[in-house]
């Protein structure tokens, strides 16, 4: 009788265990590492549960916490149309998985876009900078992505691959919302395209975190403007992050700047508008109050950093 | 007990002790070759893990552990089912009083849960990814209950209850209904009444703080095995290896004599490693599987399920004369315990106004339970709370009266003699003098700008003795193993072989130190409490006094003379007496040990008594930006009373280090919760510990009031830095600001909303 | 006879009683006495763990210490540490 | 599980290891290689103490997959002194007692090593501001900043 018992417990625990091969096998992770962008586009259409791998920063920390369970991690990095920083007729290109320590270090780019930098210098630690990447910090789609601001400022446009297809798409219409990005399925960003800066232009990032370093932003504002010979601006782009579900082009602080010298006044104003703008809400990092208050005030600081930049140009 | 005073120590000049050697731990700490607690893997080993409460306060219904006991690849599953239930009595467990009854289900949840991260089943499989997925087949029904995380909601009569038969001690008659509230407190003397009448200014406050973890960057982690016996091995990262022994043995049900337990280098422990989370889980798996298992917490477990201090409530009234002098000082604490009663009130209470002399003094304290986890130690635990507030209303009455705070300070400074608010009169401390010091320093002069402010408060903390034991082996060339019971967690392995080295006469390189496991010393209570140095440093000395003798008695019998006739000086016995010149070294008496007698070790077995306070003042200057509420550390000075320094670096790195958890408990660390009692910030990312940017270089002073119980004058310094920061940086801010700021942290939207609501 | 000082706590589970004289030459003495002279004070002590304080001086589990015959003698509870 | 199998180079040995996708190359050096000198203080790359260099660049090895290791160098701190004769940072940080507990040394030393070959003469500021990714909860800072900035003058003049 005992026996019999213990020879259906045995069954029984076998058939799960079975059952559980089965499981284990569908929870195995895949690693892939396509050369070409084509073949990528091809692994990401193909496959349920396929995550695009850059820099990691994010998707490591997901997949430890559990909150995702990727079938296949594609590994962009070996694609070489991916990395680098090229500088040709239409201006600035920037491979989608470059590492933020690698552009932070190319000293022209630099010079051309130093609020661009900013922003994604202050991608987490040095360590973070090795590894972070613009597509990367762009498609985890967070509200508060350091890099997307100043991006948005500067009007900056992805390029986007997929399957037997490519288009190009500004920075701003990519994140629909928390986690959520307007690419399709199969699709993933290339690189970056930013125009050669104008003369008598410049731009500008800062960002409110408690500490000096490591947190998530706040608030974060990036600002790109124009001045003519006279000094009176005549182009703005005002990115906003960390104050709505997604980053924010802010065409009404634009319109605050434009037309005027920069002056205190459209300073004001501008910070009004930005603070207008915001529809934050009330997290573990900051209140609803707070945010707009402190948005507006980032937006005046960084506009005035923009304007000196635009000033020695 | 112990007399181990020095006559004229003062006078001795040292050769080693307040020199600053490299440490003898130190290469295998910049090499990565220094074995912490998750560092070791052995044969056969099995991965163990937590399963937790994802409420905050639910009564367990039901727990099924079959599937996951069937899952291929899992050797064991336990819960509390696997651990004797306790009763609720508080025993003595090495020199501690626990409540195993508390304890048993702090490790293991049994009828309730009573905190998100609360443990309620573990598994050990041949891997993590098996052992993890062991976890999802557990099955547990919950029936979800209301819960509680303030202190003061706690405190009301229909707060959801946590225990049911918690009554409240130190009240008669004993309370008629059961709460939250598990013990009150009460110290003091004089007449409060009569005091206040007798004050010109008069300031009353209600202070918040937060709780706050130790943020050691090593997690638990721990190593167990269990032979088919009993026999059992336990590797594991604590500050105190016989304190584990004894609690795990008491909660397994063993004899102390069967477990060995072993401390790893401990990467960080400030009081948060006194106690035992996965020590007993990992035996009762290792038994029930018979293999050894190995389980390390996640960053996110611990900051869930592991200490932290408490969070508390607390009101401040002091009454003083317009010249300055004190008249009458009263305080009522509640401090959160989490889970389980036992918060830091009591030595809150005792240390609150315990750097003055006081003539009408009252303090009140509430140990409270709340659905969070069960506080641990930190760095003097209690004191930084209620001296954080008692400081501010110090400082503002000091601002009322117009007069400097480090002159209102010394005006009714606590010194030899005076009555501590918890009765006994003070020995020799040294209050005074880190409050000249502090006058005196450049940094006390330096102008300040727009929006920036200085802030002075000075820190009390007790320090301890306790059971300690040490040996000292003398090796046949005549170098000496040192063997210390209490683990290093921040350079005592230096100080221990400095005094060793001192007394005996030989060069430091002569002395290897060592951390003994439970079996190769005699007990020892653990490393806390400030105590390593005074404790383990007075007995290494009596052991190396031990061995002076018998060295000397070794040379009598060589030189046919009594061993009155030697003595024992810079590493030799000398024949004593006009002319004589015989003299023999340790190394010489050491080769010959084996003829003259066998081989030399020196022991000591003590409870080291006559620890000493050691009181500290904290300089800083602070900037606010006032559209932003962002505070900067500018300037920062640590003045503290070390009785005597015996490696001046660790002395001031364990101030420098005081100081900054203490800028992070100020301005931005704190646990934050939704609704639902789940932690919200379990993370380095959200939990905002200080980084490197954010803080200067901190300067130091060390005093030296020699402790004269102890025979290198040693007090203690680990935990006293931490107790003035909150207070000195809460008065910068206030005066950079305009704005009195009573609750911690400081972080930018409070500062900002404070600053805003002024205008 | 060695003068004991009981305030806060100790005071009002004394009953009120805030200072007496005992004849005690050491603490193991003292606490016999204590739970002679004030029982409702005594399970508290012990379950506890406080603390004899001769002189200043704290005695944590120390049955053994002498107390001298002008000693002043506090109780305090344990003090632990981080 | 299906493993990947990965050749590599740490600290200019060639190595081979097996591993899980979803296994890091912090768990790879720990487990798989024992060499648990890079530590786990978070794995999330907000502490620092797995710090090691990927390729010549500072990287937290909680945040690398194992298998992105195929055809990499990796130096960790085991690597650091050559032979009996430690690195000039490692000699300053005993000096200097920029140490307590010790667990996020390894993680500091390489960071710091990666900003001294970059910038051999950092400001206190940058010495800061590279090391914010690496905690320290035992010594305040201070007497790391100062054994960085000597060690750097040392090196300066080596």
């Amino acid at each position: 009788m005992r026996s019999a018992i213990r020879r259906m417990e045995q069954s029984a625990i076998s058939r799960h265990n079975a059952q559980i091969d089965q499981e284990e096998k569908a929870l195995e992770m895949d690693y892939r590492t396509p050369g070409t962008a084509s073949e990528a586009a091809a692994l990401l259409a193909a496959n349920d549960g396929a995550f695009v791998l850059a820099g990691g920063t994010d998707l490591l920390v997901k997949l430890r916490a559990g909150f995702v369970a990727p079938r296949i991690v594609v590994d962009l990095k070996q694609i070489p149309r991916l990395r680098g920083i090229e500088h040709d007729a239409r201006g600035w290109r920037i491979g989608a998985a470059t590492a933020c320590a690698e552009i932070g270090e190319h000293a022209a780019f630099l010079a051309a876009w130093p609020g661009v930098v900013e922003g994604l210098q202050l991608i987490g630690s040095t360590q973070i900078q090795g590894r972070a990447t613009l597509g990367g910090n762009l498609c985890n789609a967070s509200p508060a992505a350091d890099s997307v601001p100043a991006l948005i400022a500067a009007g900056a446009v992805c390029e986007v691959a997929g399957e037997g297809s490519e288009r190009e798409v500004p920075v701003e219409c990519i994140i629909t919302g928390p986690g959520r990005t307007s690419l399709a399925r199969g699709e993933f960003i290339m690189g970056f395209r930013l125009p050669d800066p104008q003369p008598r232009s410049g731009d500008a990032y800062l960002r409110f975190i408690p500490r000096t370093e490591m947190d998530i932003a706040v608030v974060g504002v990036g600002v790109a403007l124009v001045l003519d010979a006279q000094g009176l601006c005549t182009h703005a782009r005002v990115g906003l992050g960390a104050v709505a579900p997604t980053p924010l082009l802010v065409a009404e602080a634009a319109k605050a700047l434009i037309g005027t010298r920069v002056d205190d006044a459209a300073l004001k104003a501008l910070a009004a508008a930005a603070s207008a703008a915001c529809k934050p809400i009330d997290d573990k990092r900051g209140t609803i109050a707070y945010r707009i208050k402190v948005a507006g005030v980032l937006a005046r600081r960084s506009a005035k950093n923009a304007l000196d930049r635009a000033t020695k140009k | 007990m112990n007399d181990m005073t020095t006559p004229g120590l003062a006078n001795k000049e040292m050769k080693i002790v307040g020199t600053r050697p490299l440490r003898p731990d130190g290469v295998d700490k910049v090499t990565g070759r220094a074995k912490f607690g998750a560092d070791i893997h052995v044969p056969n080993m099995l991965i163990g893990r937590v399963l937790r409460s994802p409420h905050a306060h639910a009564r367990i219904q039901s727990i099924d552990t079959s599937k996951a006991q069937a899952l291929r690849g899992v050797k064991a599953v336990i819960t509390c089912a696997d651990f004797g239930d306790l009763p609720s009595e508080f025993i003595p467990a090495g020199e501690m009083m626990v409540n195993f009854r508390d304890m048993t289900r702090n490790v293991m949840a049994r009828e309730k849960v009573l905190y998100e991260g609360h443990p309620v089943a573990a598994v050990a499989a041949v891997s993590e990814a098996i052992a993890a997925q062991a976890l999802q087949l557990i099955e547990v029904q919950y029936e979800v209950l209301p819960h509680v995380m303030d202190v003061a909601k706690a405190m009301e009569p229909d707060a959801p209850l946590l225990h049911e038969d918690m009554y409240t001690i130190g009240v008669e008659p004993k309370p008629a209904k059961p709460s939250n509230i598990a013990k009150r407190v009460e110290f003091g003397f004089g007449n409060l009444e009569d005091g206040f009448a007798k004050a010109d200014v008069i300031v009353e406050r209600e202070f918040a703080t937060q709780p706050v973890h130790q943020g050691y960057i090593e997690p638990h982690a721990c190593l167990a095995s269990v032979s088919e016996d009993g026999q059992s091995e336990l590797w594991c990262t604590t500050q105190g290896q016989f304190i584990v022994r004894a609690f795990c043995a008491k909660l397994l049900g063993m004899e102390v004599s069967k477990l060995r337990v072993t401390a790893s280098e401990i990467g960080g422990g400030f009081g948060g490693k006194t106690v035992v989370y996965l020590e007993p889980l990992a035996l009762a798996l290792s038994r029930k599987a018979c293999q050894p298992v190995k389980m390390v917490m996640s960053r996110i477990e611990v900051f869930r399920a592991t200490g932290p201090t408490s969070g508390a409530k607390i009101w401040v009234k002091v009454g003083a004369t317009k010249d300055g002098r004190i008249t009458a000082a009263d305080a009522l604490l509640k401090y959160q315990a989490g889970a389980f009663q036992g918060s830091p009130v009591q030595p809150g209470a005792m240390c609150a106004f315990a750097p003055y002399d006081l003539e009408n003094v009252r303090i009140i304290g509430f140990d409270v339970v709340v659905n969070r986890p069960k506080v641990a130690a930190y760095r003097a635990p209690g004191g930084p709370i209620s001296e954080f507030a008692v400081e501010s209303v110090m400082d503002e009455i000091a601002l009322k009266i117009g007069m400097d705070p480090v002159e209102f300070r010394l005006k009714n400074a606590a010194k030899e003699g005076t009555r501590a608010p918890y009765g006994p009169k003070l020995g020799p401390i040294g209050l005074v003098q880190t409050l000249e010091a502090a006058r005196a320093h450049p940094h006390y002069q330096v102008p300040l700008k727009k929006n920036q402010g200085r802030g002075v408060a000075s820190g009390f903390w007790f320090n301890i003795g306790g059971e300690t034991c040490a040996s000292l082996n003398v090796g046949e060339d005549g170098s000496i193993a040192l063997v210390a019971g209490t683990p290093d967690i921040g350079g005592s392995r230096a100080s221990l072989s400095m005094m060793a080295a001192e007394e005996l006469g030989i060069p430091l390189e002569r002395v290897r130190p060592i951390i003994g496991d439970t079996s190769s010393l005699g007990f020892n209570f653990l490393t806390g409490g400030s105590r390593v140095t005074f404790s383990s440093g007075m007995a290494v000395v009596e052991a190396a006094r031990d061995i002076i003798r018998q060295l000397r008695t070794r040379a009598a019998k060589l030189w046919e003379v009594s061993a009155e006739e030697v003595e024992w000086a810079d590493g030799h016995a000398r024949l004593l007496g006009e002319g004589n010149t015989k003299s023999l070294s340790l190394a010489e008496l050491a080769k010959t040990a084996g003829k003259t007698g066998g081989p030399i070790i020196g022991n000591a077995a003590i409870n080291a008594t006559g620890a000493g306070p050691s009181l500290a003042t904290h300089v800083v200057d602070v900037e606010v930006d006032p559209e932003t509420g962002k505070v900067t550390i500018l300037r920062y000075t640590a003045i503290q009373d070390a009785g005597r320094a015996i490696h001046p670096s660790y002395v001031e790195g364990q101030m420098q280090g005081g100081a900054v958890q203490g800028i992070g408990w100020a301005l931005n660390e704190e646990y934050i919760y939704d609704d639902k009692g789940r932690l919200q910030n379990a993370g380095f990312l959200d939990y905002r510990i200080p980084v490197c940017s954010d803080v200067p270089m901190i300067d130091t002073v060390i005093v030296e009031v020699p402790n004269p119980r102890h025979p290198y004058g040693v007090r203690g310094v680990g935990e006293t830095p931490i107790v003035p920061p909150m207070g000195a940086i809460a008065n910068a801010v206030s005066h950079a600001t305009g704005v009195r700021f009573t609750e911690l942290p400081m972080s930018p939207p409070r500062v900002l909303e404070a600053i805003d609501s002024k205008h | 006879m060695a003068h004991l000082v009981l305030s806060g706590t100790l005071k009002q589970l004394a009953g009120g009683t805030s200072e007496l004289d005992i004849d005690a030459r050491d603490v193991r003495q003292l606490l016999r006495q204590l739970g002679e002279r004030l029982p409702a004070l005594a399970p508290h002590l012990a379950q506890e763990g406080y603390a004899v304080v001769i002189d200043g001086e704290i005695f944590p589990d120390a049955w053994l210490q002498p107390i001298g015959p002008d000693s002043e003698v506090h109780l305090v509870p344990p003090i632990g540490g981080g | 599980m299906a493993k990947q199998h990965v050749t590599t180079t740490v600290n200019g040995d060639q190595v081979e290891f097996l591993c899980t996708t979803e296994q890091t190359l912090l768990d790879v050096l720990r487990d798989e290689l024992y060499l648990t000198g890079s530590k786990e203080g978070c794995a999330s790359g907000d502490c620092g103490a797995c710090s090691v260099m990927l390729d010549g660049r500072l990287v937290c090895a909680c945040l690398v997959l194992g298998a992105e290791a195929e055809g990499r160098k990796v130096e960790t701190i085991e690597g650091m002194a050559k032979g009996d004769v430690l690195h000039p940072l490692q000699q300053k940080f005993l000096e200097h007692a920029a140490l307590q507990c010790g667990i996020c040394t390894p993680g500091v030393l390489i960071a710091a090593k990666a900003l001294l070959e970059k910038k051999p003469d950092p400001t206190e500021t940058e010495v800061r501001y590279w090391l914010a990714g690496n905690l320290c909860r035992c010594t305040g800072y201070d007497k790391i900043v100062r054994a960085v900035m000597d060690a750097a003058a040392v090196m300066r003049t080596a």
